[in-house]
């Protein structure tokens, strides 16, 4: 093998394995942000959507993903063969099995604290299997008809971010809220246990999403180099200027710098910039991190209180709209076709169908997984295995003594 | 003046709280103990089940003048209720005098 | 002998310990409740901002022979005074019997 | 009916459990406190050497009926002893009215 | 330097780092897994094994195992020579380091809760200066005896985990079980004070094993990448198995699927493909994760119950026995030479003889110097600092205020 | 781009990212070592200045630093440019933005539990602004005036940890003492609420060092691959001598094997050899290890006894003193110069003038920023505020519930 691929294999291996660590992250917000009594079962969420996704990924979801895109169904789906094991392609079936896991395990913060254990692993079963290898065809199998199309989701804002998030919507919609989080029709506050924890865990996925945008490039030889090194870049400031705006809105609105939000502000940017970190001034990063700070802010607050769904991590807010708010947003600031760069409505265009039709194959086929499951084994603990926590009902243990 | 104490499931305890606020008993402390007694909990860790009467329980205090005491243990008695062992116990013992620090009153009206 | 139970705000704790050591009640045992009463505190959690009036008091149990239950009270009513809503309460019972668990002496004996 | 509180070191708890269930005390509720007496516990801190009386105790809250006061007392003070400084105290108080809420049964039945 | 070679180089002491790193994972799950009145002692161990172990490694114990296999020793021992400071091979002495500490360190977690400090600080001194280096000799100096035999440890199932766990059956056995384990010959369960703290560990492992196994190939350049990239898709494999099969097993026989025997399936199959990772296929590590998940969850059980040795975290267990295990089931399952390829059974028995002999000198070794040990300054702490906690006693200090 | 070059650029990239790890280190620590009530405010602080500093370093600290040494000014500031975005040295904008954070975010430890928020976000600002920049332009580029004497700093113990070192100084003194730290003259115990957290950051810290250290040799293609190796070994042995010498001096004087001096002893080590790291022996770094581990020890007395001055977290101690101390003894160990290498005392005097003069510029200019501060918005909470815990007056928010 020659020196450029050994560079372009290196650098994908240990960007999957900065992504990997990333799973650590979502445990580590999600447990954060909810109720100690639920610790354990969401440690176990957290721990086997990555187990199963990486055995369910490599046994077929890789080649529904990434299989050749033949005949009439080629745009769509690719040609699934059984347990992937090409050894020249082991770099690219890791790097893309953490991407999965990702998408899969944004759901689990959604529907935390109440949402029966087997039904979260045959969800995420499927989120691996089909529903995640299928929209990701679309885009980034160069035969996949979004991709033909020339959308532009460089590392995912859409096909893994808004994937997990719309996800989230449908399921934390159909699971219902939290017993005590509406109350006549007020949104209460149900604070997560340790905000410590939280940020511990948004520090980690930082780190890990520096792997996530860029190893997207798939390559650091040559020329390649500098643009890994300016994604490392737009990624950085689009996640500063998240958790800039996020504070100073709250500050604003709230009277207080508010430290939950300000997580979220972080996650935001990071999200919103995946989709065009490599197509991106660090200038137009910065914006990106400051619109997309600002408006998961609002996207939380009104998911929570005028739709009404409950979702304690705000997945829906921070993967599902400021995934499709980035994915929009490279339309404006690509510097190559981008709205402000003169290049016309012309790219915005393609981005909005990109991100609707990805949106509506999420939304659809996880309702009819999840409405499927709701019919079968039931969605949802019961009223006195929620009020008592899962971890002692789920799996006869507390997670702290 | 007599002391109220309530030894109730932590999973009931907002609805005893809401119980005593409807009967406007707006007072009262509360924290987290460990109650042995007859329910038993079973777990599992490492390989050894067991089970343990040592569980979480909520421990509330509430001070009340003494024409509020009955609808107060009526109400804890009502909303603590789930009818399987380990429901909880409610206690009642004398108290002598209260202050409220901030006005410095005294008796009963320390407890309005 | 009496039980005084006083529940105070947690930032009043150094003082008031200070003020029990200087009358010399050097024996008491503390913990933290959640206390519900007038005081209410804001907050905001992802964008739910909420008033609570439960909010994080510090409970001393202090058991003392009763010459020493005026000059305690009045110590606590003092230095856990800031004015505003929330200073909290202290409570007076009878202690039937104390024993000191390495002696075995009993009454106020063991209190000293 | 009467109130046992016992304030005992924490590594005696164990112990002072199987006491109780020996004779027959199968109900209580404990929790941990913090003591402040004549035991002093050495710390170092940061090159702060400091000794503080405020010491981790469990704190056990013990409803009997009468005829249990005794030998309840006794199994406590026999096996919280160490015989140095801080083995802790034991205090007895009256209580009016005991409840079982499950049952509503009230008085010594409740303690059955 | 050629480029390669810099490649090369530049990979090892990636793969080092990360499993530099894999010592706080050491750390949250042992203080995990135990009581909050020992964190701080056990923090102490963890760092100070490190410590002691990277200077003492640098100071002798790198030459006693990697030293030229001269005259009639040469088979058993290197050639040693004093604070090795080659420039050439600072990058081999760093990433040795950090697995001699790993082995170390294992032995912490089965003696916890009871130890004397100085105690364990002079075993973990004499485990990295004499004990690993010696068997790892036999193993990885090519002119080791059972290097010459043929035997196959590619990263350290037996090498680095299996010492460490068979000397952690000798201590935690000598040490003798905390006071209240075994009441009545039954054994009773002390639960671990922290399972979230525990199980960011296990994710911190898991991260530093991609460096642990794929490091281990040494290099990366040319046709090494694909090696490298196999390599890590077979440790992901077998870690995400080994949780499986440890949860459904624990499913099956307790009702419920158990969270900290999940967390250990992790490990085990992590330990267990430690050995055959380079040589096994995907599927081959798929299986040896499955079994290695089952096999801890049996094994923590008879160390527990029938062998009454009271081994906090499972060290015995994970590390040894599922060292031992993978180690022979690379016989099974090398696809050069295993037993289900057609290799017949002769990998397999010299894969037995290297499992035995590496058993049998690291239980011989810490049996002498803990028997030594015991005789002098003593193993244990006395009845009242085990009971109020090592961390008042031993440090004054709380970890928790 | 030339394989080399992509080879430096990628390991100066990978470095980056372990040294952004480093403020969830510094969070961690800074946590662990204060009490529950504040440590919202500390996880704002931390976070915050990450992004302040990462906008202002990109919008024109960069340049104050790096760029052009043109005229009279040259020597003591670069020519400013905004908003740097040269596409051929993103790299470098990220590897000195990380360096800039880890400079900014140490005063926030010396100050915590006592300071506005505002006020901090503004001094952090200021300090990633110009602080920073001019005395690292002074170093580090090569037209700065330090440079061109031959003072030698090469990851910055001076450069980054004695500015934040005696920033911290500055601003622990005229904020002045937390409530009750200094009561009749003597200094009180205020431990921290979470050494195991706390203990977590100290290995995150150790982990990203490996990146700040040997990713400022800038390169590590050919001859620098052995370079970089170096210090990986000269890193990591100071840290743990560092860690093993403040052990055993805690042991001698307060009788026990002191937790967080010990943790303390770690950075002390990481500071101390940051300067000399590649111009050391492995030996030398030992050395420079032992020596900084148990002066750690005695000036956090000193500062907290004498100078009475309340370093919540000894940021004083660990990056002004040993950050200087290590920076001088680069002029004894090195093995190119030293004074024990036959050097005489031409370099000591060099790195004295260095140490000397960074630090009057670190001291001074803090000082005017914070007495403006100070007459203006003012640096300190309120008694209540601070008694009460910053995050429940600052945030409204408990971390923990
Ligand atoms: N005599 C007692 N003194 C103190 N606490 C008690 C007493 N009896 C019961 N409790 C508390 O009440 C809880 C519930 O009691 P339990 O006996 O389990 O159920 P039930 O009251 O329904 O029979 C116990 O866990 C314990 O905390
Ligand atoms: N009747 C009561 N029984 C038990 N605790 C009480 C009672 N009244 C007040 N408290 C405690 O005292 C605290 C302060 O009381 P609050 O009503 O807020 O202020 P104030 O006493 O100044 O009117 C409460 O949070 C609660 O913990
Ligand atoms: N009068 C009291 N009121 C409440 N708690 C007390 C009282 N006296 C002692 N205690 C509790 O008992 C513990 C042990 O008491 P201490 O004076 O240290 O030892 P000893 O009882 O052996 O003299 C104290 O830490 C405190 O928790």
């Amino acid at each position: 093998m020659d020196t450029n691929t050994v560079l372009d294999l290196m650098w994908i291996l240990i960007a999957g394995i900065l992504v990997f660590f990333m799973q650590a992250g979502f445990t580590l917000v999600e447990t954060g942000f909810t109720r100690s009594k639920n610790t354990g079962n969401i440690i176990m969420k957290n721990l086997m959507d990555f187990c199963i996704g990486s055995i369910a990924f490599w046994a077929i979801g890789y080649t529904f993903m990434y299989g050749d895109s033949e005949g009439v169904f080629g745009s769509f789906i690719g040609r699934p063969s059984w347990f992937f094991d090409n050894p020249a392609e082991m770099h690219s079936l890791f790097f893309q099995t953490v991407f999965a896991a990702t998408a899969a395990t944004i759901v689990s913060g959604a529907i935390a604290e109440r949402t029966k254990f087997t039904t979260y692993l045959i969800f995420s079963l499927l989120m691996t299997l089909i529903i995640y290898p299928i929209s990701g065809h679309w885009v980034w199998q160069s035969g996949g008809w979004l991709a033909k199309l020339g959308f532009t989701d460089f590392a995912g804002s859409t096909v893994v971010h808004s994937v997990g998030g719309w996800a989230s919507l449908v399921a934390a919609f159909m699971v219902g809220p939290r017993l005590g989080k509406y109350t006549d029709g007020k949104s209460n506050a149900i604070p997560g246990h340790n905000l410590l924890i939280g940020s511990l865990g948004i520090f980690i996925l930082w780190f890990g999403w520096f792997g996530f945008n860029a190893g997207s490039q798939l390559a650091i030889s040559g020329d390649n180099a500098n643009v890994v090194a300016g994604i490392i870049i737009t990624t950085n400031l689009a996640a500063a200027a998240g958790a800039l705006s996020a504070m100073f809105i709250t500050w604003i609105i709230y009277g207080r710098p508010d430290i939950s939000m300000t997580l979220n502000g972080v996650l935001a940017g990071l999200v919103a910039v995946t989709a065009g970190c490599a197509a991106v001034s660090p200038f137009g990063a910065f914006m990106i991190g400051l619109i997309a700070g600002v408006v998961v802010v609002f996207s939380i607050e009104f998911v929570d209180k005028k739709l009404k769904i409950d979702d304690p991590v705000g997945a829906v807010s921070v993967h599902g709209v400021t995934g499709a708010l980035g994915t929009l947003l490279v339309g404006v600031f690509a510097t190559d076709g981008g709205l402000l760069y003169g290049g016309g409505f012309h790219k915005l265009g393609v981005q909005a169908i990109g991100v609707i039709s990805v949106a509506a194959w999420a939304i659809g086929a996880s309702f009819v997984v999840l409405f499927i499951l709701k019919k079968t084994i039931g969605l949802r603990v019961s009223k006195e295995e929620e009020v008592d926590g899962l971890d002692i009902h789920e799996h006869k243990t507390n997670v702290y003594n | 003046m007599k002391k109220i104490e309530a030894i109730i499931r932590k999973s009931k305890f907002d609805e005893v709280k809401e119980a005593l606020h409807q009967i406007e008993v707006n007072f009262f402390s509360y924290w987290d103990v460990t109650g042995v007694g007859n329910e038993k909990e079973g777990h599992v860790y490492r390989g050894v089940s067991y089970s343990t009467s040592d569980i979480q329980r909520r421990f509330l205090s509430i001070v009340v003048s003494d024409p509020f005491l009955e609808r107060t243990v009526d109400a804890i008695l009502k909303t603590a209720f789930t009818g399987t062992v380990g429901d909880g116990k409610v206690f009642v013992s004398n108290v002598e005098e209260v202050y409220r620090i901030r006005t410095k009153e005294s008796g009963s009206d320390a407890l309005k």
